[in-house]
C-alpha cells in the first residue's frame, strides 16, 4: 500500500477539506511538500485517464471537486450557491478591509448591507463575532469556496489597499448624507 | 455595466430596468462619471450632480420607488452643489477645512475598489457553483469552524416560525391524508414536484398544510424537500424505499 | 463530455447513495442498464489504475466509498460535527435560555425537538443534568466548537437584529442589500 494510495482514500474520504495536519498525523513521516507532490502526481493521473473530478488546494488542506464543465449537471443534484453582486460587494469590504462592522460596510457600499450579509452568513462565507458592536470577517469556508490557501492570496491586494486605508475611507459618515 | 449605457439613450421606459442594474448610488455615479468621461480625480461636479438629479426625477415620474439612499445622496448633491456655487462666508472657510468635493471623490474611489475587488471575486471559480466537493448534497451544517453564525440564523428561524404560528389561526381543516396521497399520485409520473402543485387554491392555510404534509413525508422517508435559498421555491423529490448507507443515516426527524 | 464522465461526476458529489431516478432525470435517455455498464466500466478504470475508491451499489443507486484496506487509515479522520437546522435551534435555545427541560425547548421551538436533543447529546454538545425533570444544558465542547470563552460571549439577542432581525426577514433578498 503507497503513501499515495493512502493520501488519495483520506482526502476523498473528507466530504470537504481535508487538512494538511490530519494528513501528517495519520502518515507520520510525511511533510507537506511530499503531500503536495503526491496530489499533483494523483491530479496528473486524473488528468490522463478522464476523470471528472480533481484534488484542488483549498484553505489549510485539500478537497477534492468536480471540474467546472461538468457544473450545470450536478446543479441539478446540490443546490447550488449563486453570489448576487451586491453580496459579492459586501464579501470584497469584509476580505480586504478585515474585520469590520456593518456600518463600515454599508459607508463603503452607501447602501443598506443587511439582506446580503445575511445571504453570507447563511452560506457560512462570513462569519459573526460577538462583541459590542458586531463585526463580521470572511470565514476559512469562504477560502475553500474561492480556492483560497489565505486572504494574501487575493489578486492584487495592493492594489486595493491604498483606498482601503482608513484615510480613505474614514470619518465620512457627517458628510456623507446616509 | 453597459446595459444602462444603451437604455439611457432610449428614452423612458426602458429606463425602468436601468436602475435596477445599479448597486447604489455611487455606482449610478461612477456610471454618469464614465459616461461624461470624467476621472474621478478631476470630476465636474455639477453636471454629474445635474444628471444625477435628472435620473431621480425620471425615476419619480415613472414612479419608481428608490431605495431612500438614491434619495438620501440627491439632497447630499443638492448641498454639495450649492456649497460649489454660493460664496462662502468668511468665518465657515476658516472653521470648516473639509473639501466636499475630495470627500466624495473618496468615497467614489473606495467604492470602486470594492467593485473591482467584488468583480474578480465574482470571476473566481466558486465552490457549489462551478465546481461541487465530495458530497456536497448534504444539507447539515458543519459547526466546526468556530462560528456562531449558525446559532444566531437558529434563534431568527424560530422566531420567525413561532410569530408566524401565533398568527395563522386556521379556521378551516386540512386533511394531511388526503394531501399526502395527492402528492403521491404527482409523483406517479415524475419524481420532482413542486410543493405548490400540492397546494388546493392559494390559500395560506393550504400552503401550510401542505408543507406540513411534505415534511411528515419526509420523516417517513418518502420524499426529500430541497429549497435553492430563503424563499425560492420549494421542490419535493420521490425517494426510493428506506436505504441505509454510508451517508448520513440519521437526519432529525423533527426538522 | 461523455455520459460516464458526468454519471461519474453525479454519484462523486452526492455525499451518500446517488439514486438512480436523479441519474435517469439529469441524463434523460440514459436507462438504468445503461447506467450500471457506465459504473462498471468506472470500476474497472479505478482497478487498472490503481485508485483507492470505487463505487458501490446500493439498494436504490450507487455511491462512492473507499476499498476496505484503507479503513485504519480513513477510520483516524476526525469527521467534522454536522447538526440539522432543527439540532441548531435547539442548540440555540439551550445557550440562550441556559438549563431547561425539553418541554422548555419545545415550547420554544413550536416542535418536537427529541431526535434533534439526541443528536446534540451524542456529539457532546450538550449535557443531561438532574432527574426530575431532565434539564439540559450546553458543555465544554459546546463552548469549543463555537469559539467561546463562555457563555457571556454570545450577542445579545437585540444585538444581531441588524442583521436578523424583523426588517432583514422581510424577503428584500433578491434585490440584494437595497
Amino acid at each position: 500500500m503507497t503513501n499515495r494510495e493512502i493520501v488519495e482514500a483520506l482526502v476523498f474520504s473528507c466530504s470537504g477539506v481535508c487538512h494538511v495536519d490530519d494528513i501528517e498525523r495519520i502518515l507520520p513521516g510525511l511533510g507537506a511538500d511530499e503531500i503536495e507532490k503526491i496530489v499533483d502526481d494523483l491530479n496528473r493521473v486524473y488528468e490522463s485517464t478522464g476523470r471528472s473530478f480533481r484534488i484542488q488546494r483549498a484553505a489549510s488542506g485539500y478537497l477534492f471537486a468536480t471540474k467546472p464543465e461538468y457544473a450545470p449537471f450536478v446543479r441539478q443534484l446540490v443546490s447550488p450557491v449563486r453570489l448576487s453582486n451586491a453580496a459579492l460587494e459586501v464579501l470584497a469590504v469584509i476580505a480586504y478591509k478585515g474585520p469590520c462592522t456593518r456600518q463600515t460596510i454599508d459607508r463603503i457600499r452607501g447602501v443598506d448591507s443587511s439582506s446580503s450579509l445575511k445571504q453570507l452568513i447563511r452560506h457560512q462565507l462570513v462569519d459573526v463575532r460577538g462583541t459590542k458592536p458586531m463585526t463580521y470577517s470572511t470565514s476559512k469556508k469562504f477560502l475553500e469556496v474561492f480556492g483560497l490557501a489565505s486572504l494574501s492570496d487575493l489578486p492584487d491586494i495592493t492594489q486595493f489597499e491604498e483606498v482601503f486605508g482608513d484615510e480613505a475611507c474614514g470619518g465620512r459618515d457627517a458628510s456623507g448624507g446616509q | 455595466m453597459e446595459e444602462p449605457v444603451a437604455v439611457w439613450d432610449r428614452g423612458e421606459t426602458p429606463f425602468v430596468v436601468s436602475i435596477q442594474a445599479f448597486e447604489g448610488p455611487l455606482d449610478l455615479l461612477l456610471y454618469l462619471i464614465e459616461r461624461n468621461r470624467f476621472t474621478l480625480q478631476d470630476v465636474q461636479v455639477s453636471p454629474i450632480v445635474d444628471q444625477y438629479l435628472a435620473y431621480m426625477e425620471r425615476a419619480r415620474r415613472l414612479d419608481i420607488s428608490l431605495a431612500g439612499e438614491f434619495l438620501d445622496m440627491a439632497s447630499y448633491l443638492i448641498w454639495l452643489k450649492s456649497r460649489i456655487l454660493l460664496p462662502k462666508p468668511e468665518a465657515l472657510q476658516v472653521e470648516d477645512e473639509s473639501d466636499p468635493v475630495q470627500e466624495l471623490r473618496d468615497m467614489l474611489v473606495a467604492y470602486r475598489a470594492v467593485k473591482a475587488a467584488a468583480g474578480s471575486l465574482g470571476a473566481r471559480p466558486m465552490l457549489y457553483w462551478d465546481t461541487f466537493p465530495r458530497g456536497a448534497d448534504t444539507d447539515e451544517r458543519e459547526i466546526t469552524r468556530a462560528s456562531i453564525a449558525p446559532l444566531l440564523e437558529a434563534v431568527a428561524a424560530i422566531r420567525l416560525r413561532t410569530r408566524k404560528m401565533v398568527m395563522d389561526v386556521m379556521p378551516k381543516r386540512y386533511s394531511l391524508r388526503e394531501i399526502m396521497a395527492k402528492i403521491q399520485s404527482l409523483f406517479a409520473r415524475r419524481s420532482r414536484i413542486r410543493l405548490l402543485e400540492a397546494v388546493e387554491g392559494m390559500e395560506k392555510g393550504s400552503l401550510i398544510a401542505a408543507l406540513m404534509a411534505a415534511l411528515e413525508m419526509s420523516r417517513l422517508n418518502m420524499v426529500r424537500i430541497a429549497q435553492k435559498g430563503l424563499f425560492a421555491p420549494i421542490f419535493l423529490l420521490k425517494r426510493a424505499p428506506v436505504v441505509h448507507a454510508a451517508g448520513s443515516p440519521e437526519q432529525g426527524e423533527d426538522e
